[in-house]
């Protein structure tokens, strides 16, 4: 061993820029010794001149384990993917001690930051000591300026992620303007729209739509209200009967049009009638009260309650479950979603809704977005599928490409 | 006119979209000192959105009164309410405050909590509505429990058979009884060990949260987020404008 | 107790009584309550948003840079940061509050019908910023580290069958998810090719578990435990898949997608356990307060305030006439 | 269905034993046994962890009608920060009606510590502050450009419980206890970007979503609900409001239990007629 043979000069000593930051530290790597052991010790030196003063910046054990990094993942992580910067040693630096007054230290700064002053160096110098045999052995010296970076090349992989599903989404929007006849697949709680309205015009019984409680910013709102116009079409050429309580009145207006478009479109325009849209209440509570209300009082054979709901998904499904209808249900509203399943017939589950309205309206936007959306998934899909695979085979850098920093 | 309607706005988004965009990329202390500044203006802006929100209510509850509709009568319990409120908040008072000593002040902060019209409304006005308001379902739950939630399809059969190991597993004393019950036959040295049945309830939920229903809200964490992103997207690309409300020019 | 304390123990009991009254029906006496409720919110918001943030973020500022000490009497009335300091400031930021300001102003002009497309400008900017903001940081707080924590090893080394187990499930769960979630391909009925996917599977899985079978019998070793385990649950898996959920004419997509909607299902089924504890918690919340005012320090609010409410919706259910609730 | 299938038992007999389990159990004064959570003991230990005065933020971010189930998470919480000597700053980014609910706690867990905590040097209310997004982005940057004075008015820099605080880099921990969306926030405009520890309490509504984070370390814990409160109570050592609410909650859990039970028995014997 080198023990006996005095101390040997690790290699490739360098003081340099920290990369990807905001140019306050320095960083000095250099590499493994073969007399790394405990009880031999680097001894860094730092001064504002060439010259010195020097003053002590740090004194770390050889081996000692948490003495120091030997590894800054944000720095080498892209060494690392390639084994190539094992056994370095490697220091940050913020600030030197000051060489007068004590307790006082000098933060190192790139003074183009701060738009004053020129731009300054820092230099060091790396001793390696054994105390036991007084041994003392000069490293190397070097000098370097904190840079203020203005790309961050460890956040590259968030950057391409993003950059790449951005450009995805905008293709497939800018496809589905041109062709709005994209494949969606069938979502069968549409198929059973079909069937609870057949069955309210055998019992004679209307129909109960409900928008949900957001506005028409909501993406859910706009869901529902495309759903609900695919609805009255065919209570329209069923000679059904809709009702359709709101509860926001901008939203009231729209429905009532759409409405009535679906009527047109039937061929019973005469069928139309614009009071079972109406406006109930803008008040929660009391929104609930009179729709249930109304399950009681006209039984509607089906009840529909498409778009965000809060707290009163539960009495409203309660309520419409106790008269004996048909329920279906269409929330994004996560924390609803139970509540729905558990009491309603068919639910339109989260994405599901937005799917349903996509392949009902044909709306560019709409599906685009979802087209869009969809080949990402399928693109984390892969990702993960063999991700994992390559993770379970212990090739551990697939985890490195997620790293953030 | 199109131009400032329309234009202006549009690209004021998409300006300051691909920036904000752009910004965490870069470390240069620039960089931050530009979202420290956006950040204070856009709290700044929005405060006062939701200040004159709240004062749209207002408007359409005075509304309501001026036409004497359905329930103006409650509109007007409603707005009575702000008002008061809103005079208590700049009702001066003493406050023993050693900071403040002798000087009538409006007083938020501190520990003054109670000690002033304003949060004494706070206190016995507010919260107790506010606290009432979503208990009511505590009782409607237990009515749905019996009258609706069904096993009506094997979906529905597995969430309520989920949600029954959740209910049992927050139960302290759910298979504490099983434990006891077992302790008391130690003795019988043939049957398996029962005494970890005390913790098999609270296990089985653990396990369920954090295996499966992980799972499952982690896939749709990741549909959210995606969606998310591509819904700024197009509202950076101008291609969702509904942010800028109605009208059509 | 002093008396503003008492009276406001007997509101604040009356309040949550009459807000109980709606387990009875909707009721005038509800709708005061949750009037009052709404208007106080209202209120309280307004006046702290005012008063707590605009004031001292924008106006003060503001007035500190015209060096406006306009309000005197405004700050000897008020103490606190009402006071405008006499030095002006000579910091630049200050004279770029300017900027929100303005914004702010355009959100004002929101009543006024004629300009009203100004306050467009504000909400462009609001909605600028948190668009651009937003795509990095959920691409690096949720999308990346999450996927990051998806690549778990199917066999941990030096861990029981049990971790194994789950790593497998959660992977599964994720992955079906997500395909129930993928409207681009048909999930019932499928393609041919895929409608052969459950003898796929149960050959996968027979394979396995023979390859399972041949390990332990020619590499007892400890060093083999780990594939022995990975097989195994690979063999079952698929079995399990192929038996349970693939259906020939459905397809092995359709088997996914409803993997995937077992996976919801019992999520759904623990939030949904978790909402009736929190339902309730908030019950006995109010239950425990109202027990509290069932005492003598609280003048026996509860027990005096219980028979005036219920009296109180009995009288005006008998004044008032049997009428549907409003429809138009 | 016939008419009188579809009410087995009224309503109104349904609502009076909720309320029968709600009051009965909370009268009577018995001792309930332990209730082991994996997440909520690891957010114990993390904050056992810390070494005396680490400065930990905690966000008030719930309104009155959360309050039962977060007030006694927030109460252990700060009890446990008062034993340990941790700094604690509080704030809450949720809306103005979070903000009197914070006080309250504080006054009355500080005056449980009066004479070994004091204000300014072991804690601080350094306020309420709206747009959560934009707020978060701002203290990432400089704390002090968000809040630049406390509740009472004084300037927070120089406050010997801000010692080396500048962003929310320097905080040990970040608790938030919240009854919106305000986690998310956290999570994604805070944590991620300074990864810094954070910690989660919740409602119960709230708590099966953050199990991802918990997998994926983003979160060190978290105490979702009222029985993760007892939980928390039962660790910290001191008896509070969830200890006693446990025992309600216990009998109207099996009240709910019984219910699902006997409604889908009822169910499937009138589906076989």
């Amino acid at each position: 061993m080198a023990l006996a043979q005095g101390l040997v000069k690790p290699e490739g000593f360098e003081v340099k820029d920290r990369p990807d930051d905001g140019g306050r530290w320095l960083v000095v790597v250099w590499r493994e010794s073969p007399s790394d052991a405990p009880g031999a010790k680097y001894v860094l030196f730092g001064s504002t001149s060439e010259g010195g003063p020097w003053t002590q910046v740090a004194e770390v054990d050889s081996k000692a384990p948490e003495g120091f990094q030997n590894s800054n993942p944000k720095m080498f992580w892209l060494a690392d993917l390639f084994e190539q910067a094992k056994h370095r040693h490697y220091l940050e630096i913020r600030s030197i001690p000051h060489p007068t007054k004590a307790n006082h230290s000098i933060p190192l700064w790139n003074a183009s930051s701060r738009s004053t002053g020129p731009k300054r160096s820092y230099y060091f110098r790396l001793e390696m000591v054994r105390e036991s045999t007084g041994e003392r052995l000069v490293v190397g010296s070097g000098d370097a300026q904190p840079i203020a970076n203005l790309w961050d090349s460890s956040k590259s992989t968030i950057f391409l992620g993003c950059v790449g599903f951005c450009a995805l989404v905008l293709t497939m929007i800018r496809r589905a303007r041109k062709n709005p006849d994209m494949f969606v697949r069938r979502i069968p709680g549409l198929d059973a729209v079909d069937e609870a309205i057949g069955r309210a015009t055998e019992m004679g019984k209307p129909v109960l739509y409900l928008n949900g409680l957001l506005g028409m910013e909501s993406i859910s709102t706009i869901a529902s209200t495309s759903i609900l116009g695919r609805l009255a079409r065919r209570i329209a050429q069923y000679d059904s009967q809709i009702l359709v309580p709101c509860y926001d009145p901008v939203v009231l207006p729209i429905c009532q049009e759409i409405v009535r478009e679906a009527y047109l479109d039937a061929g019973r325009p005469d069928a139309f009638r614009e009071e079972s849209i109406y406006f109930l209440s803008n008040d929660q509570f009391s929104y609930v009260a009179a729709v249930d209300g109304i399950m009681m009082r006209d039984k509607p054979a089906a009840n529909f309650y498409m778009g965000y709901y809060y707290a009163e998904s539960l009495l409203l499904a309660e309520t419409g479950a106790a008269t004996g209808a048909i329920q279906i249900a269409g929330t994004d509203s996560v924390t609803q979603l139970p509540f729905f399943i558990a009491a309603c017939d068919y639910t339109l589950i989260g994405e599901e809704l937005y799917a349903a309205s996509a392949y009902l309206s044909r709306d560019p936007m709409q599906l685009g977005s979802l087209k869009g959306l969809d080949y990402g998934k399928a693109v984390l899909i892969a990702m993960l599928l063999v991700g994992t695979l390559l993770v379970s085979f212990e090739l551990d850098f697939v985890r490195k490409l997620f790293a953030t920093f | 006119m199109r131009f400032f309607k329309r234009t202006i706005p549009l690209a004021l988004t998409f300006v300051i979209g691909v920036v904000f965009f752009l910004q965490p990329f870069s470390p240069h202390p620039f960089s931050g000192k530009l979202l420290e500044l956006f950040s204070n203006w856009v709290a700044i802006v929005a405060s006062v959105s939701l200040v004159l929100g709240l004062g749209s209510l207002f408007l359409v509850h005075l509304g309501k009164i001026r036409k004497q509709g359905a329930g103006w009568g409650y509109s007007a319990v409603l707005l009575s309410c702000f008002f008061w409120i809103s005079v208590a908040g700049f009702w001066p008072m003493k406050v023993d405050d050693p900071q403040h000593e002798g000087q009538t002040i409006w007083k938020i902060g501190g520990d003054g909590v109670i000690e002033s019209h304003y949060f004494w409304i706070y206190w016995n006005v507010y919260r107790p509505c506010g606290a009432t308001m979503f208990s009511i379902l505590g009782f409607f739950i237990a009515s749905a429990a019996f009258r609706a939630f069904r096993a009506r399809s094997l979906e529905a059969t597995l969430l309520l058979v989920s949600a029954v190991i959740i209910m049992v597993g927050n139960i302290p004393w759910g298979f504490e009884w099983g434990g006891g019950l077992a302790g008391s036959l130690k003795g019988v040295n043939w049957l398996p060990d029962f005494t970890k049945a005390q913790t098999l309830g609270p296990d089985i939920r653990d396990w369920v949260l954090t295996v499966p229903n992980m799972a499952a809200k982690r896939a749709i964490l990741f549909g959210v987020v995606l969606g998310g992103i591509a819904t700024s997207l197009r509202i950076i690309f101008g291609i969702e404008r509904s942010y800028l409300g109605g009208g059509r020019d | 107790m002093e008396a503003m304390e008492l009276i406001g123990v007997w509101i604040g009991i009356a309040l949550t009584l009459g807000l109980y009254s709606f387990l009875y029906k909707d009721n005038p006496v509800f709708k005061f309550c949750e009037h009052v409720f709404v208007g106080v919110g209202t209120g309280y918001m307004l006046i702290y948003l005012a008063i707590e943030v605009v004031w001292p973020k924008l106006l003060l500022p503001l007035l500190h840079l015209f060096q406006w000490d306009v309000v005197p009497w405004l700050g000897g009335l008020f103490g606190k940061t009402w006071k405008v300091p006499s030095t002006p400031l000579e910091d630049l930021e200050t004279w770029w509050l300017l900027v929100p300001t303005f914004f702010s102003l355009f959100m004002l002009v929101r009543f006024i019908p004629k300009v009203v497309w100004l306050s467009r400008w504000s909400f462009a900017f609001i909605v600028g910023y948190t668009a651009g903001n937003s795509i990095y940081a959920s691409a690096q707080g949720q999308l990346f580290p999450q996927a990051q924590a998806t690549l778990e090893p199917l066999w941990p080394p030096d861990a029981a069958w049990g971790a194994s187990l789950n790593a497998v499930i959660v992977l599964a769960g994720v992955l079906s998810v997500l395909i129930y979630f993928f409207f681009s391909i048909e999930h019932k009925g499928g393609s041919p090719g895929l409608a052969r996917s459950r003898y796929i599977l149960l050959g996968v899985g027979g394979l396995a578990a023979l390859a399972a079978i041949w390990v332990s019998m020619s590499h007892p070793e400890p060093e083999w435990d780990r594939a022995r385990g990975a097989m195994i649950i690979v063999s079952l898996l698929s079995i399990l898949i192929g038996f349970v959920v693939c259906r020939e004419k459905h397809g092995g997509i359709y088997a996914i997608s409803r993997l995937g909607i077992f996976f919801l299902m019992i999520a759904f089924g623990a939030a949904f356990g978790y909402t009736v504890m929190a339902r309730e918690s908030l019950l006995i919340g109010r239950v425990m307060e109202l027990e509290r005012c069932a005492h003598k320090p609280a003048g026996f609010a509860t027990l005096i305030l219980l028979p005036l409410i219920v009296g109180l919706i009995a009288f005006l259910e008998t004044r008032q006439p049997k009428t549907p609730p409003t429809q138009a | 269905m016939s008419q009188e299938t579809k009410r087995p038992i009224a309503r109104w007999v349904i609502f009076l034993l909720v309320a029968l389990a709600a009051v009965i159990p909370y009268l009577m004064k018995f001792e309930l046994p332990e209730l082991p959570a994996e997440v909520v003991d690891a957010l114990y230990k993390e904050v056992e962890a810390l070494p005396e005065g680490t400065p930990v933020l905690i966000s008030f971010d719930f309104d009155p009608g959360a309050e039962a189930e977060l007030d006694p998470m927030a109460r252990a919480i700060l009890r446990q920060c008062f034993r340990k000597k941790l700094r604690v700053i509080n704030l809450s980014l949720y809306m103005p009606q979070a903000v009197p609910l914070m006080q309250g706690v504080i006054r009355d867990i500080s005056k449980e510590y009066e004479g070994r905590v004091t204000k300014g040097t072991d804690y601080v209310v350094v306020g309420f502050s709206p747009a959560a997004q934009a707020s978060i982005n701002g203290m990432g940057e400089d704390f002090y450009s968000v809040f630049p004075r406390d509740m009472d008015d004084r300037p927070l820099k120089g406050m010997p419980v801000m010692k080396g605080i500048s962003t929310l880099k320097d905080f040990g921990l970040v608790i938030d206890l919240a009854a919106g969306s305000l986690p998310d926030y956290w999570l994604v405009f805070g944590q991620s970007k300074h990864h810094f520890k954070m910690g989660l309490g919740c409602t119960a509504v709230m708590a099966t979503d953050y199990y991802p984070y918990l997998q994926s370390k983003q979160l060190v814990g978290m105490i979702g609900g009222m029985s993760a409160g007892y939980r928390y109570e039962k660790l910290v050592g001191i008896p509070g409001p969830a200890g006693s609410a446990m025992r309600s909650l216990s009998v109207i859990h099996l009240l709910i239990v019984a219910l699902v039970i006997v409604g889908n028995i009822v169910y499937f014997a009138q589906r076989r007629r």
